[in-house]
């Protein structure tokens, strides 16, 4: 029962969280820029997401808050 | 469900100007986590250099001041004279800490200053694009290196936690990395650490941080994750180096 | 054609603006105009916004600067929106439709639309935005001929990057040919 | 009042200083200041207050702008090529509105030159030192006692205008004693320190030091902001004394030591029967304009005489608005010229003008 | 003649100084020069010579220091703070009499300030920088041509002269592309470097580079040397260039980057009837006082343009003698004028004038 | 009878400003005696500092440069980059080399610049009166350190061969002592490896010389060389500190 | 007595002039008058010269260097010969003639020798020759009275040698009473 | 038969050579001084010099040359 909320506008696409998340849960929406002109992340498989945080450890923008 | 993991208070909500995948921005967090979990933030005074992290004093929730490139330490100096419970630390890059501020750096370690420094060596001059840092690696081309740094002419890297630990004022010197969730965990303890012996009034603490420049280094911030770990952390090994608590390890 | 004509080439950083600056003034140094190129510089920082102007002009050139250029090319939302307004009546501008929504109010300009980024994409011109926008800058302004900006582009091409001058090319031709 | 002292002009300001409250100085050891921070070295510690010396004077100034930024009343004490050294500093203490105080006792230059007295920093004392548009207030002292009480000034206006305050010495009145007196300076009504970056212990937002604006508008407005400060302090500090100028045909303007061997000048002029006078600019920057424009009126001639190869005599012309014909002499090296020097100076103009 | 090139200006002069003979420069990073040392670091290993990036810029100048004592052709660039700490070593370059080129790409301050053009350095530039009797002779370029052409100079004059020569330029000149022709310059006739500290080879006396005289009249002799020369280069070297000033009404006075953009109003101002003209002073230091003097014979006013909040205009204002009134235009902080607005100020004095 | 001593030809024969008693003179004949040996006074630049040495350049033979304070390393380095085949040797204070010098200083360390560091400790700043410098020991009375210096609030001495051993360029450190016959022939020996190693290219060589200031120490030249002996070696012992030829002994 | 009395006292660093020159000037403060004190200096070198300069006036003194003095205390030669020819006409010199062989060839001034490094040898006051002169100029210029200037030696000394006042006030006395 | 010889002017009377000479025949003429206001060295029983020159090795001013 663990899930992410990432801030889009924040987030500027790095793929850090994409690589480290050991659900490989998370990807990068190429076909869309936010407002920076980035391709933000989403969690696209939230239901298998274990609230392990280290998507928001290696976040450089803390653009990810994890719950659990 | 409850938060486990959200921005910490110290670090202030705006949008950093750090490129993508730039770990000053993760450095940022692991000192604002520090300064909340030592509740300290209503008496800390950062001192930001002149550098990539610049603006930080628009990011850090507590006072700052901006200080000439490499100056930090003395601006430091200052603040801590005039206000010796107040805990003051600096944040600079490797150019400003290594370069252009080594006789500032060498002087806050023979005073044994009570400050604390956040030393963020990403092996390049960031800010202005690219250009060979005191810390550049043999062989890495930069602006300045266009053919790789030639150590015969340009010099060799320079080991600063190695050198600080010569200096009977430091307190503290450690080398973490931020190149994975470990190593993270390891950098914000020794950064929390640091604080803790200037609040215990110790002597300088310094913790250096080895960091990415996916930018300058014409990689994607995966990629120079990967640099940091395979390239960097063999000429520059983690470890305590000097530890007057007693637990220096290399 | 007034005998000075100024540009603002706008955008992401790295998205070749300064390249396509370049074009355009050897092209007129080609013409035998007198010329200049000046970006907009700054800390380095990924996805901000990078911009040059450039003048082409048949007198030595007071400013480099261009308050108000006669033509614009905007491959970005931020960037058409700070120069939209700043072109002069009569002025020309190229916008990348792919990155930029919205259109212009402005009747007393003519301003062109194509997703370049798009096309780019689409055809296997990565990064070949910039010059698909400039084809159709030249296509609606003719601001020098084909050969001469063809010329300009060659000068602007370093030697070990030889090899991607048909690419560019491409991509100017397709930029100017777009819509046909 | 209380007794009279004997001291060199180095150890009076520095009890000044702390007579002002400074109770932190940094500096870097140079002939012909040492006395100045040796008198700190011994007394702060006993008034828990702070001497440190810097690894450099690049260190100084920076710890000046750490201690300034933290409200701290704060000074630093130099010579000239330590003065170079600081002049980025300097730059970036104005850009960042911190106050503080900082000595210069001149000696000869350029490089090392020598130990002896000038005044050839004048030039980067008012136009600088450092880059872009900037200005210190510049205090010249003439006397040992002029050094006590500029210095008690130099705070209150430092701290009033967020501006570094420079005391513009030399080795001379550095190296001399005088007899001197420390009275209860009244100070002026000052503003709280409330922009100090000292903590906000959680009651306000954040306090930022800073000279950085990346957007150019936003410099622009920030030199107009100080430079605004620069109007009302040119109206309202710039200050000069005034010996014998009313009815001065030849008007010797002079500056600091200079300006006492005028004074003897002056008076030998006047027992030969030449009506010189002397204008003593104590404010170097702002330079007293109006007051000495006021003297182009009735003066046949200024005669600028200072110990340098000539600076200050361009603000004389400018002040003058060349209404009458500006003379200059002087001495440089470490060479004092004598009043003979001057009056022959005086009486060969005399001579030109009759 | 060769072929034009599109070159920034940073670049254009790098080549410039390799063309001239330089072989070595000792640099620090600092935007909006970078482009220039860039350049250097290729160019240099290609072609046997040194490039170094240096610490720090004190330690870049005195790196200058030492390899033109030696007697090598030696340059180094930076842009306003970093110049401000090159200031010490500069003093001691002028007081040593060793010959270097040194660039200021300016930008605006005071302190960290911003990356963009600015023209407030020309204080520091044109009065030290540096401590004690001391001057840089300082030239300005306007085009990226120029930049190249006065870099041949600046080593020629800095040799013959055995002083440092500034080039003072700005973030827009530094950055800005325009074509670009290097010719072979003719050299001046230059001495031979016999008092270099090269190794005496058994052959002759020890040289001595020195900046050191503790005896004050000894220094004293020093700097009046130092200052005859001085007075030779102001009486050979000033120059300036008049556009449409002949019959120039209002004279407006600027340099660099601000004197492109006062071409362009002139022009304007011709256009609208008024009949406008600029000086365009080339070398700074010296100013060229007797050009503009000589204008002051027919033109009613002086309008002065700089890319700050006036420092250029003193100088106007001295070389004019206030035989006509002086007026000032500037922007500072990074911010260009436009033409528009400067022509706007034009009229405004025409309005008043008529 | 033939001369078994007398001056150095590299040493010229004009009196000193040195006071009674003062090693300056000796170090300084010692680097003469080794120019002399190693036939190199033709072709050698002196780089004399801001100190009591200032006016070196007058007691060299060989072509002399003054630098400003602190910087001789840099100024060094720009002779030696111009005429890579000269020999090129620095002549610095303790205050000259480990307080405004001190990024000069490590960085011809990092850099491996092949120049000489002649490096006079005498624990105080002996030209400007006596001040305190970085090397003054714990609880020395100087003018700026009137109660004696207190580590606390003062710092710490520097120990700069130990510091300049950690720098990949250092090719040469060593610390000796002029305060016997015995000490000075080893203080010969010493100067002239590091001139040697610069002849053979290996990069920097420094050796710092223990010397006596009488006058500002207060005490009688005899009494002063007694206090570099026991006082100050002990804080900074004698031996070789780096030798990439392979001879380290502390 | 003129109004303003400029001296000069010149030496041996370590020789005591300053000190001399202090107590002058105190003595001058305690009757009221304007007084000034300068030394020279320099690198610290031990056996250098030393000198300094005192003025005591009856109004504000403008220069406090001093050219040509009213008084003289020279203590060793190289200090008579730059000095000597300096004073005033009418002015007084007073030289140690146990450091000082040659005697002056000026008849306009009043020259006193005095064996002052000797005597304070002799009679265990080890540097007070500065004293001893002191005493001697007194006696010949009056300049000061004897009180006065043992309130002027009183105020010169710092309260922790305190107890050496009675010293120098011995060698006072004596270069005042010798050849007496 | 060996001999120093001083140079009496450069002599500063520092005394180190004083102290260490093995021989302990040299001497400050304590009733001299040099023109530069020096008593300088003298050596009072020149016979006994072995010439092993450790006078003129810590000699600051080079004022001594051993013979031997
Ligand atoms: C006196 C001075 N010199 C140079 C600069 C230009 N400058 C700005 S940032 C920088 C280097 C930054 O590199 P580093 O300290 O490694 O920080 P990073 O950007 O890599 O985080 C330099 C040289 C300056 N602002 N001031
Ligand atoms: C920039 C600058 N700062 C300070 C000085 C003054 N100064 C001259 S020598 C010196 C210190 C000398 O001490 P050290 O280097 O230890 O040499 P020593 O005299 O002891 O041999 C200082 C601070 C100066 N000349 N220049
Ligand atoms: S919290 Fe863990 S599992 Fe969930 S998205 Fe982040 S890294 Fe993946
Ligand atoms: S790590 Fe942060 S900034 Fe990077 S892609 Fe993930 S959420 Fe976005
Ligand atoms: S340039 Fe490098 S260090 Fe600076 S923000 Fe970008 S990635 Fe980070
Ligand atoms: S002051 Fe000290 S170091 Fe300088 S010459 Fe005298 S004894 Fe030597
Ligand atoms: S040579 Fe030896 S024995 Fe002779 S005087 Fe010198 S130290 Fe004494
Ligand atoms: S060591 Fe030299 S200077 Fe000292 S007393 Fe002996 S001879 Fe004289
Ligand atoms: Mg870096
Ligand atoms: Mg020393």
């Amino acid at each position: 029962m663990a899930s992410i909320k990432v801030n889009e506008e924040k987030c500027k696409g790095c793929g850090l969280c994409v690589e480290v998340c050991p659900k490989k849960i998370l990807a990068l929406e190429t076909g869309r820029l936010n407002r920076k002109g980035y391709s933000p992340m989403r969690c696209v498989e939230p239901e298998k997401c274990i609230g392990c945080a280290m998507c928001a450890t290696v976040c450089p923008d803390v653009a990810i808050v994890v719950e659990r | 469900m409850a938060v486990v993991f959200e921005r910490p208070h110290a670090l202030l909500d705006v949008d950093t100007h750090y490129c993508p995948g730039c770990t000053h921005g993760v450095i940022h967090r692991l000192v604002a986590e520090v300064i909340d979990e030592l509740e300290c933030e209503g008496r800390t005074v950062a001192v930001v250099p002149v550098g990539c992290a610049v603006m930080a004093y628009d990011y850090f929730a507590c006072d700052a001041i901006e200080a000439p490139h490499g100056r930090a330490p003395a601006v430091a100096t200052g603040v801590k004279r005039a206000l010796p419970d107040r805990v003051v630390f600096t944040y600079q890059g490797d150019g400003d800490l290594a370069a252009i501020g080594t006789a500032e750096t060498v002087h806050v370690g023979t005073r044994g200053e009570n400050i604390t420094v956040i030393f963020v060596n990403n092996a390049i001059y960031g800010m202005t694009g690219g250009q060979m840092a005191p810390t550049t690696l043999p062989g890495q081309v930069t602006q300045t290196s266009p053919y790789g740094r030639d150590v015969k002419t340009q010099g060799n890297p320079i080991r600063i936690c190695e050198m600080m630990a010569t200096l009977s004022g430091t307190a503290y010197a450690a080398r973490v990395s931020v190149d994975s969730p470990k190593a993270i965990g390891e950098a914000k303890r020794a950064i929390k650490k640091a604080f803790q012996y200037q609040l215990e009034g110790r002597g300088l603490s310094i913790v250096e941080v080895l960091s990415s420049c996916p930018t300058n280094w014409g990689m994607s911030p995966t990629e120079a994750l990967e640099w940091v770990r395979t390239e960097m952390q063999g000429y520059y090994p983690l470890g305590v180096y000097k530890d007057v608590g007693g637990e220096e390890n290399v | 054609m007034s005998k000075t004509q100024s540009f603002i080439l706008s955008g992401f950083g790295g998205q070749g603006l300064l390249f396509a600056g370049k074009v355009i003034a050897y092209a007129g140094l080609h013409d035998g105009r007198e010329v200049s190129w000046l970006p907009s510089y700054g800390p380095e920082m990924r996805g901000g916004t990078a911009n040059c102007t450039v003048v082409l002009s048949d007198e030595p050139i007071g400013s480099p600067m261009v308050g108000r250029p006669d033509l614009l090319m905007a491959l970005n939302l931020p960037s058409f929106d700070r120069f939209e307004r700043l072109v002069v009546p009569g002025g020309v501008a190229v916008v990348d439709s792919s990155l930029v929504e919205r259109r212009s109010e402005r009747t007393d300009i003519a301003v062109y639309y194509i997703p370049a980024t798009k096309l780019a994409n689409e055809r296997g011109l990565h990064g070949g935005a910039n010059m698909i926008a400039l084809g159709k800058l030249l296509r609606e302004t003719g601001f020098v001929s084909m050969e001469t900006l063809l010329e300009g582009l060659k000068k602007s091409m370093p030697a070990r990057k030889e090899h991607l001058y048909p690419y560019n090319v491409q991509a100017i031709e397709l930029g100017y040919h777009y819509g046909e | 009042m209380s007794e009279k002292l004997l001291m060199k002009g180095n150890e009076a300001v520095a009890e000044a200083a702390i007579r002002a409250g400074c109770r932190h100085f940094f500096g870097y050891p140079i002939t012909p200041q040492t006395e100045l921070s040796a008198y700190m070295a011994k007394r702060m510690p006993k008034i828990g207050g702070t001497f440190l010396q810097a690894e450099s004077e690049v260190a100084a100034i920076n710890m000046v702008l750490g201690a300034g930024a933290a409200g701290a009343r704060v000074m630093t004490s130099s010579s000239s090529p330590g003065i170079s050294l600081k002049s980025e500093g300097l730059s970036y203490i104005v850009g960042s509105e911190v106050p503080c105080v900082v000595m210069n006792v001149q000696r000869g230059g350029p490089g090392l030159g020598g130990i002896q007295p000038a005044q050839s920093d004048y030039f980067q004392a008012t136009r600088g030192p450092g880059h872009g548009d900037m200005h210190l207030i510049v205090l010249a002292p003439a006397s040992v006692q002029e050094m006590v009480d500029l210095c008690y000034d130099a705070f209150d206006l430092a701290d009033l205008y967020r501006n570094p305050v420079m005391i513009l010495a030399d080795g001379m009145l550095g190296q001399m004693m005088e007899p001197v007196e420390f009275e209860n300076q009244p100070h002026r009504e000052l503003p709280e320190k409330s922009w100090a970056t000292n903590g906000h212990q959680n009651r306000r937002p954040h306090n930022v030091i800073n000279s950085l604006y990346l957007k150019a508008p936003e410099l622009e407005a920030h030199v107009r902001d100080i430079f605004k400060k620069y109007e009302t302090i040119r109206e309202k500090e710039s200050r000069c004394e005034a010996y014998l100028a009313d009815d001065a045909e030849i008007l010797l303007v002079a500056y600091g030591a200079a300006a006492r061997l005028c004074k003897n000048a002056v008076k030998m002029a006047r027992e030969r029967g030449v009506r010189a006078g002397l204008l003593r600019p104590i404010t170097l920057w702002p330079f007293p304009e109006r007051q000495l424009f006021s003297h182009t009126e009735h003066t046949k001639a200024f005669l600028t005489v200072e110990m340098s190869m000539g600076q200050m005599v361009e603000d004389v012309k400018l002040a003058s608005q060349f209404r009458v014909p500006t003379y200059f002499y002087g001495r440089t090296g470490g060479v004092i010229p004598t009043p003979e020097e001057i009056l022959e100076q005086i009486l060969k103009i005399a001579g030109g003008a009759r």
